[in-house]
């Protein structure tokens, strides 16, 4: 709804906007200073894990951008996102062997270009299918054409490599700035500027007559019939360029991995794009930036610590998809016009309180996971149970009695907590109301 | 002929299966418009339950409570879960049973372990049925046969003849008519979803020993239910009974009938060999594309027919 | 037929066995003001439906200016230079009302499917939707979401974006209903002001907005045109009385 | 409804800090860790699984026999959920530790993506180089055509595997029925088994062959009745899990009366999930199972075997790995340091010995280490059953570790220093 509302000009003053343009600019800036908070000065070299996982979140911030010019933009539900991202890699893993041979001599820094463009090429053949239908037909093309895809990445070996997939060199010794791309930070800084590109081209998008009518299809496809438009041709075109994005996303893929296998083309990633965005927030044009990078963190960090990660991820969605559907972005919006009117602060006694109890529940539910999952699964793995730093002996009854204690006593008091806090957003968004009626 | 027999009766016995977990599911997805992923999930669970209760009280009971036991499951899952999500739009509750097939499949590593249970078949169903060609048909097959066409008579019974029946069969084709002549339709909800999830449970009973009862059994089922139910058409049981067999036929022979395109072309030219992706593509062979064909043959049914097979309304 | 702004020949529509609509012949002229009017389930709407192209017809032939329509699919007789209002709101719920007019104007303007033009940067485009916004009295509501607008707002959103494309065929669709005695007032001289010296098309309940904007009447019964003609002689018709106004007015 | 979604939020958020505070272990800095890279979660989570369960008893082992340079190892799990992005992601994360070895199991896939990240790793960052110990990725082309020299594989490549199946066949065996997996594992064992049928019995006839797509197949039916059809005396196969299961189910219940020569069928879960109807009839060939030291007579053995029973529900399989971690500390010792390229130098060519006394090689030119292999019948009457079935393994054919010298097509590019 905001970036609606600044796209009206004359209508509202350009203040909300410069407020965005400075988070935007903040992001920038983070995304470019963060690989330097984690630099390991006594042994003068980057966290290479750091470096991937912020990586891997760039691309994931395309990939699911690109996935809500379907979802969010055009309310198109689609399970075969990840062929277009999976297809751009592989292209460009060939390009790259192409280019370090002479027969494809492109830099590297337009490399991301290829793959766009084979996600271009690819999504006009499937969108040409898919998008004659909408809705839950359409969804059910898509799923078909992701199971179909992955198999055939499985079966032909010669384009995509079988099972252990295409390898390649970036170190093709072609760049525009004679770099050689060797050392992941490089490859970190290219994928930083392409997510970039790709980020304000697609914000670019939104704010075209293509991008307002597949928000008008989405509302009530019949309405844009009769304005003139053919929804089909909407959808068409909007699948299309929302497969260059995502293959785009793939060639960051290759160039960082610099393999690509059937994994990146398989169900599981086109469902983690439906994760991020929603998770996110559809409604706002950056919410899935926020859900890729909440996801890639979870993914690559939290299962470092646990094993039953799943179940968290499982959890986080069902929460979210319940009591949060508007998702992260939906969230944070809400608060703005608490910002404007100056009184955020009186959130934020309301806020620890439901926090304290919010933790509780979580200590609670955390240390039962992984008790339960320790005395089947990891204790003959020859573990040892730490919890918060702190070896835990699962024979005894505390540690039990102490997690279900957390899980029953944060539970209650988080709903008291929860009403508590209801009824000061309620006054003050009802204070809000008034203001505003008075105006 | 003797091959064509034979295969005919499996495709039958596997269609059947496919039956009885997308019969489940043509309801809920029907009626409620829910994107179930975790339909394959509560099979699962069927088979693990059915485990448990067989080890205790043997089959028949397990046979019983099981199903039983999804259906309060799904019950609980409906009235706690997606009714809250539900205003939230068909991708929240999508999302909402992803979420479920995550916690699931590590619920049940968590409580059972990661080996596949021994879960088997009873010594009173193991035994050859009757010998076709030489091969034993089993009589645990039979008894496959007998349970789904018993449930399939059960649905349809309860279906026709009853009034409860009337108003389900009312809400699959028109869900927006049912709740304004003012029937309960959360209730009937709940009841459809806990039916549902009864019958993959009753799925998971008989597959589970059939099959194998192990953590990864719900993720090879999972989206080829869809295609079925998608195939025959939404609101259709009878069109979700037609595309299961038809699955379960066309799974099977192409195993049988193991050609490849360049064989096909052989009439007319011979095709060269080539060592490219083109003539990978031309010879792979039949039997390796067969489990591909149900989706090849969803989508093409979703473009020229978007309703399914038997659809009372487009998908 | 030529000058015919819409010419219907013997169309008939069957939903299944049911045959709705059966055998309407009519004529509206370039600039007339038309009126369609009869009991529920006559199948005014049906027809609506059947001119803009929502459904295909059954047999018959219809033509926009001329130009045979009931092969072609809605978007396409809109670029024609026809355009409709719905009985039950279509509006897109959840752009602003300005948004919504933009949409509206995208394709007469010759947008297309523009994905490299910003919209911002359309100064014609955005001026021509505030001047329509001013038009229908919503400016002060541009940023709210059309979800959120009052009912009577979205009739007068919903007859903006109708005419937003400039088409020169209005067809509408219950304009007043559900509307008040002053929101109706207030909607007729809208219509009124906004169709000047375009032909319009309107099915409607309330005989005060027919009979005061129309210049021709038709009556539809069960499918069939059982009077038709300015709005003083069908009043007298005893066909009409009988089958349609009498009833009414029980 | 606002004020639960917020009150969620912030749920959410402490989750994220929660799951934060749950750290491995953080053990004194004077071990060796060895950072391993294999799915823990997921649908795929058992293989790492067990592999970890023989993990943890062979790392106890060899800690007790000393560790090496007077440390301890220890090992540092990463969950690679099957996915080549993961395991190098993870790798990162080892290499960011200056952990010095990356192991790895399972999956091909993952190891062909393990072996270019390792090699394009150690030649872009030469004072951090890690060493990739492949316990268990078998596709042959991995020590032939793939081959690279931070690459050391200790477990028996699919040609081996191949090669001691075929020799282990009954001469009045005349025809059998070849079933794979349709994925680079089971497309290499197909081509194998081939070969050497063709070279060591030619008398054998292949009367069909098939491959399967991996996981998919819910009805083996129609297989069977081909198999049927073809008169087959006996089907070879390197299906596991369900592949394997069912299709021996199926096979078995419509009267066949075949043998069934599998490659994986005593790895964890085969055992149960086969159970009865695989005695007499299943074959596999195995690294070790439990009754080899008392075929053996080996006491040493013996202790070896009843001490894994003492606390474990499923049969030791992997003595290949602990060939692995003898080899690794007495190259370090060697080397004097854990320094990669040096520990890489000093693996080549190692001989170790089992408890048994068999022989356990290096072979320096395509780093594929030699090992005992054994064909093993699934029968009744064992010392150790399988699984709490009743049935166990029992030791057809043995083959030592120097007959399966196989040739190598691997051209090694070894950096100077």
């Amino acid at each position: 709804m905001s970036d609606a509302a600044r796209s009206i000009p004359m209508a509202t003053p350009r203040r909300a906007g410069s407020a965005m343009t400075w988070l935007w600019v903040l992001g920038l800036v983070l995304a470019i200073a963060l690989p330097w908070c984690f630099y390991d000065f006594a042994k003068a070299r980057h966290s290479g894990f750091m470096i991937s996982m912020f990586s891997q979140a760039g691309m994931m911030i395309i990939f699911a951008l690109s996935y809500n010019m379907l979802m969010g933009q055009a309310g198109l539900l689609s399970f075969c996102h990840a062929v277009f991202f999976g297809f751009g890699g592989y292209v460009v893993i060939h390009a790259l062997t192409g280019a370090s041979n002479g027969s494809f001599p492109i830099p590297m820094e337009l490399m991301p270009l290829a793959g766009g463009l084979a996600g271009l090429i690819l999504a006009i053949i499937f969108g040409y299918m898919a998008t004659k239908q909408r809705a839950t037909a359409f969804a059910m093309i898509t799923l078909g054409i992701g199971e179909l895809m992955a198999t055939a990445a499985l079966m032909f070996q010669h384009f995509f490599g079988g099972e252990g997939g295409i390898t390649s060199d970036r170190m093709i010794d072609r760049s525009l700035f004679g770099l050689s791309y060797a050392q992941s930070i490089e490859v970190y800084y290219l994928i930083v500027f392409w997510t970039m590109v790709s980020v304000i081209g697609m914000y670019f998008l939104t704010q075209t007559p293509l991008g307002r009518m597949a928000n008008a299809c989405r509302d009530n496809f019949e309405r844009a019939q009769f304005v003139g438009y053919d929804p089909k041709i909407v959808r068409f075109i909007q699948f299309a360029l929302s497969g260059l994005f995502a293959g785009m996303g793939g060639a960051l893929y290759a160039i960082a991995y610099e393999i690509v296998t059937f994994d990146s083309m398989a169900g599981p990633l086109s469902a983690n794009a439906l994760l991020m965005a929603y998770i996110g927030g559809t409604t706002v044009f950056g919410g899935p930036i926020l859900g890729a990078v909440l996801i890639t963190v979870l993914q690559s960090g939290v299962s470092l610590l646990s094993n039953s990660w799943l179940v968290y991820v499982g959890v986080l969605f069902i929460t979210m998809v319940t009591f949060v559907p508007e998702g992260l972005a939906g969230i944070i919006m809400a608060h703005g016009p608490i910002r404007k009117a100056g009184k955020l602060g009186k959130l934020a006694v309301p806020y620890v309180r439901i926090l304290v109890p919010g933790f509780i529940l979580v200590l609670g539910f955390v240390a039962l996971v992984e008790l339960v999952s320790f005395q089947t699964i990891g204790a003959a793995q020859g573990k040892k149970l730490v919890l918060f730093g702190n070896p835990i002996d699962i024979a005894s009854n505390i540690p039990w009695a102490v997690a279900i204690g957390g899980l029953i006593i944060g539970g209650i008091w988080l709903r008291f907590e929860s009403i508590v806090f209801g009824r000061v957003w309620d006054e003050i968004t009802a204070e809000l109301k008034r203001a505003e009626a008075r105006t | 002929m003797e091959i064509i027999l034979v295969s005919l009766l499996n495709g039958l016995v596997y269609g059947m299966l496919l039956f009885m977990l997308a019969s489940g599911l043509t309801l809920i997805f029907s009626m409620m418009g829910v994107l179930n992923f975790a339909h394959a999930s509560i099979y699962m669970i069927g088979a693990y339950l059915a485990f448990e209760v067989s080890r205790w009280f043997g089959f028949l009971p397990a046979l019983i409570l099981a199903p039983i036991l999804c259906g309060a499951i799904g019950a609980a899952i409906e009235i706690w879960g997606l009714r809250r999500v539900h205003h939230n739009g068909h991708i929240a509750e999508l999302l909402f049973t992803f979420g479920l097939v995550f916690i699931v499949q590590r619920g049940v590593q968590m409580i059972w372990g990661m080996l596949p249970m021994p879960y088997r078949v009873p010594s009173y169903l193991d035994f050859p049925l009757f010998t076709l060609y030489g091969a034993n048909f089993p009589a645990y097959r039979g008894f496959m046969l007998l349970i789904s066409a018993g449930m399939l008579l059960a649905i349809w019974l309860l279906l026709k003849k009853t009034r409860v029946g009337l108003i389900i069969q009312a809400a699959l084709t028109h869900p927006n008519m049912v709740s304004s002549l003012g029937h309960n339709v959360p209730m009937v909800f709940t009841g459809v979803f806990a039916g549902g999830c009864g019958l993959a449970g009753l799925a998971g009973v008989i597959g589970g020993n059939y099959l194998t009862t192990e953590s990864s059994m719900a993720d090879a089922m999972g989206p080829i239910v869809f295609v079925v139910v998608v195939f025959g058409g939404l609101g259709s049981l009878a069109g979700c009974f037609i595309a299961s067999i038809i699955m379960g036929m066309i799974q099977t022979f192409a195993v049988v009938f193991d050609y490849t395109i360049a064989d096909m072309f052989s009439p007319l030219f011979k095709v060269p060999e080539m060592d490219t992706l083109l003539g990978e593509i031309l010879t792979v062979p039949m039997s390796r594309i067969g489990p591909l064909l149900p989706y090849a043959l969803m989508i093409l049914i979703l473009l020229v027919r978007p309703r399914g097979l038997l659809g009372t309304r487009d998908t | 037929m030529s000058g015919q702004a819409v010419s219907l020949c013997d169309v008939r529509k069957n939903f299944g066995a049911t045959e709705i609509i059966r055998g309407v012949t009519l004529n509206i002229a370039q600039g007339e003001r038309h009126a369609i009017i009869g009991p529920n389930g006559a199948g005014k709407t049906t027809l609506f439906n059947l001119i803009s192209g929502r459904f295909p017809i059954t047999s018959g032939e219809i033509a926009l200016n001329d130009t045979r329509i009931d092969t072609m699919p809605p978007h396409q007789i809109n670029r024609m230079g026809l355009s409709r209002s719905f009985q039950i709101t279509s509006i897109f719920h959840k752009l602003t009302v300005f948004e919504n007019l933009r949409c509206g104007l995208l394709w007469s303007m010759g947008y297309r499917y523009s994905f490299w033009s910003p919209l911002w940067r359309q100064k014609a485009l955005n001026e021509k939707a505030e001047f329509l916004m001013e038009d229908l009295n919503l400016a002060s509501r541009a940023n709210t979401p059309a979800g959120l607008l009052s009912y009577a707002e979205q009739r007068a959103l919903e007859i903006g974006m109708t005419i937003a494309g400039g088409a020169s065929v209005i067809l509408l669709d219950e304009p007043t209903a559900g509307m008040s005695n002053t929101e109706t007032d207030y909607a007729m001289d809208l219509i009124r002001r906004v169709t000047q010296g375009k032909t319009l098309l309107m099915v409607e309940h309330d005989m005060k907005v027919v009979f005061d904007l129309a210049d021709t009447v038709t009556v539809l019964v069960y499918g069939q045109v059982i009077a038709s003609g300015p709005p003083v002689t069908v009043r007298a018709s005893r066909a009409v009385q009988e089958a349609y106004l009498g009833a009414l007015e029980e | 409804m606002v004020r639960r979604l917020l009150s969620i939020t912030t749920l959410a958020l402490a989750a994220s800090l929660g799951a934060a505070c749950l750290g491995p272990a953080q053990a004194a800095e004077d071990t060796i860790k060895i950072g391993y890279v294999d799915p823990l979660s997921g649908a795929f989570a058992q293989q790492g699984d067990a592999s970890l369960k023989h993990f943890a008893y062979l790392f106890e082992r060899i800690n007790a026999e000393g560790g090496a340079l007077g440390k301890k190892f220890e090992i540092v799990p990463y969950d690679s959920k099957l996915q080549p992005a993961e395991a190098l992601i993870a790798l990162k994360s080892i290499t960011d530790q200056n952990i010095p070895f990356i192991m790895h199991c399972a999956g091909s896939n993952v190891a062909a993506a393990l072996i270019d990240g390792v090699s394009k790793h150690n030649a872009r960052n030469p004072n951090n180089r890690v060493i990739y110990l492949n316990c268990g990725a078998l596709a042959s082309d991995l020590t032939n055509d793939q081959c690279d020299f931070w690459h050391f594989r200790f477990d028996a490549n699919t040609g081996m595997r191949a090669e001691t199946l075929v020799r282990s066949l009954p001469k009045t065996l005349q025809s059998v029925y070849l079933i794979n997996q349709d994925y680079l594992f089971g497309q290499t064992l197909q081509k194998e088994t081939k070969l050497y049928l063709a070279k060591l019995r030619p008398d054998i006839k292949i009367v069909g062959e098939e491959l399967i797509p991996l996981g998919r197949v819910k009805d083996f039916s129609p297989y069977i009745s081909k198999v049927k059809a073809s008169g087959a005396q006996a089907m070879i196969t390197g299906n596991w899990g369900p592949d394997l299961n069912l299709m021996m189910k199926t096979s078995v219940e419509a009267g066949l009366d075949l043998s069934y020569y599998t490659y994986l069928a005593h790895v964890v879960g085969g055992a149960t999930s086969v159970g009865a109807m695989g005695e007499n009839r299943l074959f596999t060939v195995t690294e070790f199972h439990p009754n080899v030291p008392s075929e053996q007579k080996s006491a040493a053995g013996e202790e070896f075997v009843a001490k894994w029973r003492a606390s474990h529900d499923f049969d030791l399989f992997q003595m290949n790995n602990y060939a692995l971690l003898k080899m690794l500390a007495s190259a370090i010792n060697k080397a004097g340091s854990t320094d990669a390229y040096k520990v890489a130098l000093a693996l080549e060519g190692q001989t170790v010995k089992d408890p048994m006394g068999h022989d356990y090689i290096m072979r320096k030119e395509d780093h594929q280490m030699l090992e005992p292999l054994y064909a093993a019948q699934f029968v009744k009457d064992v010392k150790y059953d399988s699984e709490k079935t009743g049935f166990g393994w029992k030791t057809v054919t043995a083959v030592e570790a120097a007959d399966l010298a196989q040739p190598t097509t691997c051209k090694m590019k070894r950096p100077a220093s």
